[in-house]
């Protein structure tokens, strides 16, 4: 009876000996390590398009950034389409998701124009412009910069007069691209959109 | 006599390959001039020099030399002809991205109608020779058409002429070596003294000897104040490439992602410096040395032809029927591309139209063996390079060097898969230069949303304060009146 | 082995021989089959299992010599060597927070890279393996350590190595119904089997 | 004189081919050393490994017939064959080199893709799947057998006269306890063959003039089998202070596969280091392998674990053993992460 006794007295006691140091040791460390911030956060929103469109439901990139060191899912960027799930997942080295998006025409590259002619001055698109690449000023057409829009069309749904139209990006009058040379059969068909020959 | 010196390089190119030159099939002493085709043709936005505006309206009549086409380096293209503008359209362009593009089409009158600006007097400074180059539409004409007068920065300490012309079948240099000898050491001489440069090199392969007599000749008669050190290269492919004849002649690795210039060094195409003589004399570029050569053609030979002039045009000069043929490269075996609409014409940088049957066998998969990676000039990993391509990791392949590839196409011509290597590094380097200008619009995306949010925080800031300000007054006021209305009561 | 008794004292060698064999001829991963979790998972990237093996190597070395401290220090006077699984684990779990305080300090995106797998390094099979080992072998502290540090260098190797292979077989061409964990799966098997070339190297 | 080539032959079914015929003197040595089931390994391996090869192809509904003709396949069936111990029966040589092509190379997507050597697979697969079989047929050059016997072996019924371990093997167990003047007694050393102690010598010297040729004809470099043959007589060398114990630098240079991996196995490019540098260093570790299993391990050869084993430190060489890019500081490392 006293052995039994003894057994657990010596269990408890040892266990709490060992609780009692581990828990000294880890309240020194998280003191000692503490961290402010999250660095991580800037990691993460270089990966993002900067288009500040606001789809994530977040009002910018850099906010979705911080939401998604704070662990929200990274496939709620439409503009980044599904490659910059495929980057974040490898950042982060969590699963990679479907982007979660309506349509796959999301990931086409867009500006916004505006038809100069119906344009009444109402600055409001500039008000929506996250990044400033509308000018005008009240009473006075306005202009897209297009060099600086992200296509994020903010700008149309505050237009009274529906006068901004998202284009296709325009590209430099010499700009091209060679074309793709032929693969030879490959299971990897499918990831770059060649057909099986 | 000006002073020189020939010597052989000591440097050996690392990597390389041998192939079969082929040279002789069009190698002539003389080079004839060919008669004005019915219809030239000028790209609007790839004639060199960057997208352009055209100078001219349709039904304009144009003399030759007028200029047609300003781009948007400052570069003018001037008509090498005189005629009449027929038309502005969608044309068929000699150029890789085998698409049609806007041209301004020009029909010759052959009327001896010349336009040309006045010539230069000695001593001129660098800027009026800029404004030269420009006004005469000098482009690098070795193939690149990078505009020349850009290269002309101060402080350049050695200016190389390339004549190597490693690539086969090619021999429009050396053509133009034999037979413009002297413009070519003028405007070398002119441009080198503008720049205050002492050391000109001229760098020729071994298998051009009748280049290195007619340049020796052309030295002892020169009078210029530089000093020319004729180097002899080794024939290897591809000792022409800008970096690659910069370190054999002179030791210095331009680094990556730089160009000679940054290293002090001009290096131009003969053909360029004898076209930049002839601008400072007050002529324009209008025609240009063409090698036509391959097998396919009846009779291979170099021509001057007009710039604009169809590929039809100059494949007729051969005594070939261009119908009987599929398709004709243009630029050489290593580096040109294919063309199969024979309308289009020929612009500054087309050096050469290769017509020959390649039958190149199907592609297997890569095995790894290295052969590339032996034979490539800038040491890089091909096989690993194309594998990460292939796999669709643009990142990766851009690790391994990509962007320091100098598509020589040497690896090509190593295969034992014939893998067609160079054309997906190609590929890959456009998608890494989208992918920088992507990055780039990105990172300035963010800055200025940065920059709103900080504003927005500011005014609302400044909103909160007046508004506070503003209510601290109203209260005071009320204050005021209570007091007053109970002092009144 | 002959040679290395030349190269040092009898001592000196054991110790060596201890990091060989935990590293090499007893693979805690390919060929005792401990620490398949992480080894599978945080394989993917270089830098990551890169990152998951310092991680693993501080641990392992660490909760190698807190067990035996805590076993000849405490349990065995106390005569409770029964309780050792369960004194262990919470040695080990106060080994592995620490180690992820530490890291996140240090290296906020390891950190978050290593994400899960970190506090997995606990239940890592490995760690309680080595310790448990220890204790049934009755090491030494220098040998428990030494056995640690053996068993973290066998890990890592393996870990970096895999990484590699992985990273070149996301590029390959294979064949889709193997590709991903399949196919890691069926290599990380020939590794094993490359591994069975140093069976009875070494006879501890 | 033979002209010699610029570059590496200009077709992948040449490289094979060259390397195939460079395999001849090796066969005919072997052939007449330890009798036809040399031949007999190679006309079932062969013929398995191109019926692997179309089936996997066929399965991934691939072309076939130009994959076939590319001799990839004949090439893995020969290697994997003459690694095979002789008098092996026929099922274990069709396992090996169906495993080979199956599980060595076309699970990874087919030729070019495998990250480890196919043939080796195949033989370490089998090494540990049957290793009686694995270790007690090979064929003592003494003994060479006649056709029937031969045949019989072919079919699994192997006779104990003409079979035994093979000289590393002996040296491993037997010749342990003795001195090295005892060990000179056996009559494998005792009965000369053509001026030669014994019949590996001669096949080693036949795979070497075979190599040699390869790397005349540029097929393959200088660095791996250099790597392999210099670090194997170094490290020997090294360790052979005692000669009672160790076995003779010569004995591991010849005696094994040696130089037959050096210049046939280890060149495989597909699963090798890619770059110069990287191929000396994947050869030198190789051979401090080979070294070790071969004097501490179980195996009596260990060339196929050895490269097996530096097989997956492939990419990690080939990463650190980039060449300097001309214009660059320093040489790329890394990865540079993923997708």
């Amino acid at each position: 009876m006293t052995d039994a006794l003894w057994t657990i007295g010596a269990g408890v006691a040892g266990l709490s000996v060992i609780a009692l140091l581990g828990g000294i040791l880890l309240q020194y460390a998280s003191k000692g390590f503490s961290v402010d911030g999250n660095p991580l956060v800037n990691s993460i929103d270089a990966l993002l398009p900067q288009t500040q469109c606001g789809q994530c439901g977040h009002p910018g990139c850099k906010p979705y950034a911080e939401a998604i060191a704070g662990g929200e899912p990274i496939n709620r960027c439409p503009p980044g389409g599904q490659d910059t799930v495929d980057r974040l997942a490898s950042l982060l080295g969590v699963d990679i998701l479907p982007l979660d998006a309506d349509d796959a025409t999301t990931e086409q590259d867009l500006v916004a124009i505006i038809i100069e002619k119906d344009c009444i001055g109402c600055t409001k698109c500039i008000q929506a412009c996250p990044v400033d690449a509308i000018v005008g000023a009240a009473k006075l057409m306005h202009t897209v910069i297009v060099d600086e829009c992200t296509g994020c069309d903010l700008c149309v749904e505050p237009c009274p007069v529906d006068c901004i139209d998202m284009i296709p990006r325009p590209k430099s009058p010499d700009y091209w691209m060679p074309t793709r040379p032929n693969i030879i059969s490959s299971d990897r068909c499918g990831q770059i959109g060649i057909q099986h020959g | 006599m000006a002073d020189y010196q020939i010597r052989r390089c000591e440097r050996q190119l690392e990597g390389g390959i041998h192939p079969e030159t082929q040279k002789a099939l069009s190698t002539t002493d003389s080079c004839i001039f060919v008669g004005d085709p019915k219809r030239l043709v000028f790209p609007i936005h790839f004639s060199g020099g960057g997208p352009g505006e055209a100078l001219v309206a349709v039904a304009d009549i144009v003399s030759q030399g007028t200029p047609i086409i300003k781009c948007q380096s400052g570069i003018t293209h001037v008509a090498s002809r005189a005629g009449k503008v027929i038309d502005i359209i969608d044309h068929e362009i000699a150029h890789p991205a085998a698409t049609k593009s806007a041209s301004i089409i020009i029909e010759p009158s052959g009327l001896e109608d010349q336009n040309y600006l006045d010539p230069l007097v000695w001593p001129f400074d660098a800027d009026t020779l800029r404004n030269r180059a420009i006004e005469a539409g000098i482009l690098g004409l070795g193939g690149a058409g990078f505009p020349s007068f850009k290269k002309w920065s101060e402080g350049m300490q050695t200016l190389i002429i390339n004549g190597a012309e490693c690539q086969p079948y090619l021999t429009t240099d050396d053509t133009l070596m034999r037979i413009d000898t002297h413009s070519m050491i003028r405007g070398a001489s002119m441009l080198s003294q503008s720049l205050d440069i002492k050391t000109i090199i001229i760098g020729i392969e071994d298998n051009k000897p009748e280049v290195l007599e007619a340049i020796e000749s052309a030295l002892k008669e020169s009078c210029s104040d530089c000093f020319f050190d004729v180097v002899l290269l080794d024939t290897k492919y591809p000792s022409g490439s800008e970096r690659h004849l910069v370190w054999l002649t002179l030791g210095i690795e331009v680094p990556t992602g730089s160009h000679a210039v940054e290293s002090g060094v001009i290096v131009h195409n003969p053909g360029t410096l004898a076209a930049l003589s002839r601008a400072i004399d007050g002529k324009p570029i209008t025609d240009r040395i063409v090698t036509l050569t391959g097998e396919a053609l009846a009779a291979p030979q170099n021509i001057v032809v007009p710039i604009g002039a169809p590929i039809s045009h100059l494949i007729e000069a051969t005594d070939t029927n261009p119908e009987s043929l599929t398709s004709i490269t243009i630029g050489g075996p290593m580096m040109g591309y294919s063309v199969t609409n024979f309308t289009a014409g020929i612009t500054k940088t087309t050096n050469c139209l290769l017509a020959r049957e390649v039958d190149i066998p199907p592609e297997s998969p890569c095995i790894r063996c290295g052969a590339c990676a032996t034979v490539c000039p800038v040491r890089l990993q091909p096989q690993q390079m194309v594998f990460a391509l292939k796999g669709g990791s643009l990142d990766r392949a851009i690790h391994e060097g990509l962007t320091d590839c100098i598509e020589c196409a040497a690896c090509n011509a190593v295969c034992p898969s014939h893998i067609p290597l160079a054309e997906w590094f190609r590929l890959g380097r456009f998608e890494a230069r989208d992918k920088a200008n992507d990055q780039r619009l990105a990172a300035k995306a963010r800055e200025r949303f940065e920059a709103r949010n900080m504003r927005l925080k500011r005014i609302s800031l400044e909103k909160e304060a007046k508004r506070a300000v503003r209510q601290a007054k109203t209260a005071d006021a009320l204050e005021k009146a209570r007091k007053a209305r109970k002092e009144s009561a | 082995m002959a040679a290395l008794h030349l190269l040092g004292g009898d001592q000196l060698t054991d110790l060596l021989l201890i990091i060989v064999s935990a590293a090499l001829v007893n693979n805690f991963v390919l060929i005792q089959f401990l620490g398949l979790c992480p080894f599978m998972g945080v394989s993917s990237r270089i830098d990551s299992a890169l990152g998951m093996s310092f991680a693993t190597t501080f641990v392992l070395t660490l909760s190698s010599v807190v067990a035996y401290l805590l076993q000849t220090l405490l349990l065995i006077p106390l005569d409770a060597m029964w309780l050792r699984t369960l004194a262990f684990i919470v040695a080990i779990a106060v080994a592995v927070q620490f180690t992820e305080l530490a890291l996140k300090k240090t290296s906020p995106l390891l950190h978050s890279v290593l994400g899960i797998y970190l506090p997995l390094i606990t239940t890592n099979c490995a760690v309680l393996g080595v310790a448990l080992l220890n204790t049934n072998r009755a090491h030494t502290l220098a040998e428990s350590a030494f056995y640690g540090i053996g068993a973290a260098l066998g890990f890592s190797l393996v870990l970096i190595l895999f990484a590699g292979v992985r990273e070149r077989l996301q590029l390959a061409d294979i064949p889709a119904p193997f590709r991903g964990a399949s196919i890691a799966l069926i290599t990380a098997g020939f590794m094993a089997l490359a591994f069975m070339g140093f069976t009875g190297m070494i006879r501890l | 004189m033979i002209k010699r080539p610029n570059y590496p032959p200009m077709d992948t079914q040449i490289v094979m081919c060259t390397v195939l015929i460079a395999l001849v003197p090796g066969v005919i040595a072997m052939t007449l050393f330890f009798g036809v089931g040399v031949l007999l390994n190679l006309a079932t391996a062969i013929p398995a490994a191109l019926a692997a090869e179309a089936i996997c192809l066929g399965l991934r509904q691939r072309p076939i017939l130009p994959r076939l003709n590319d001799l990839s396949a004949v090439l893995t069936g020969a290697l994997i064959a003459l690694s095979l111990p002789q008098a092996a029966p026929w099922w274990l040589i069709i396992l090996a080199s169906t495993s080979s092509i199956m599980l060595g190379k076309h699970l990874y997507g087919g030729l070019g893709q495998n990250p480890v050597n196919p043939a080796m697979l195949g033989y370490a697969l089998m090494l540990i799947s049957a290793p009686v079989t694995m270790t007690t047929l090979w064929i003592d050059p003494l003994a060479t057998p006649d056709l029937s016997t031969a045949w019989l072996a072919y079919l699994g019924q192997s006779s104990d006269a003409v079979t035994g371990a093979t000289m590393l093997d002996l040296y491993r167990t037997e010749f342990r306890a003795l001195t090295a003047a005892e060990a000179s007694q056996n009559p494998l050393f005792t009965q000369a063959h053509l001026g030669f102690i014994y019949g590996y010598e001669w096949v080693a010297l036949a795979y070497l003039v075979g190599g040699l040729w390869l790397i005349y004809q540029r097929v393959i470099t200088w660095h791996t089998p250099m790597g392999l043959l210099v670090t194997l007589t170094v490290v020997s060398a090294f360790f052979s202070f005692d000669p009672d114990t160790a076995t003779p630098v010569w004995i591991h240079l010849t005696a094994g596969a040696g130089i037959f991996a050096a210049f046939f196995i280890l060149t495989d490019p597909v699963s090798g280091a890619t770059s110069p540098k990287g191929r000396l260093w994947f050869a030198i570790g190789v051979g401090i392998l080979t070294y070790l299993i071969r004097t501490y391990g179980l195996y009596p050869d260990a060339i196929a674990f050895a490269v097996l084993l530096m097989n997956f430190a492939v990419p990690m060489i080939d990463q650190y053993t980039r060449p300097r890019i001309m214009g660059r500081g320093s040489s790329i490392r890394g990865s540079g992460g993923q997708s």
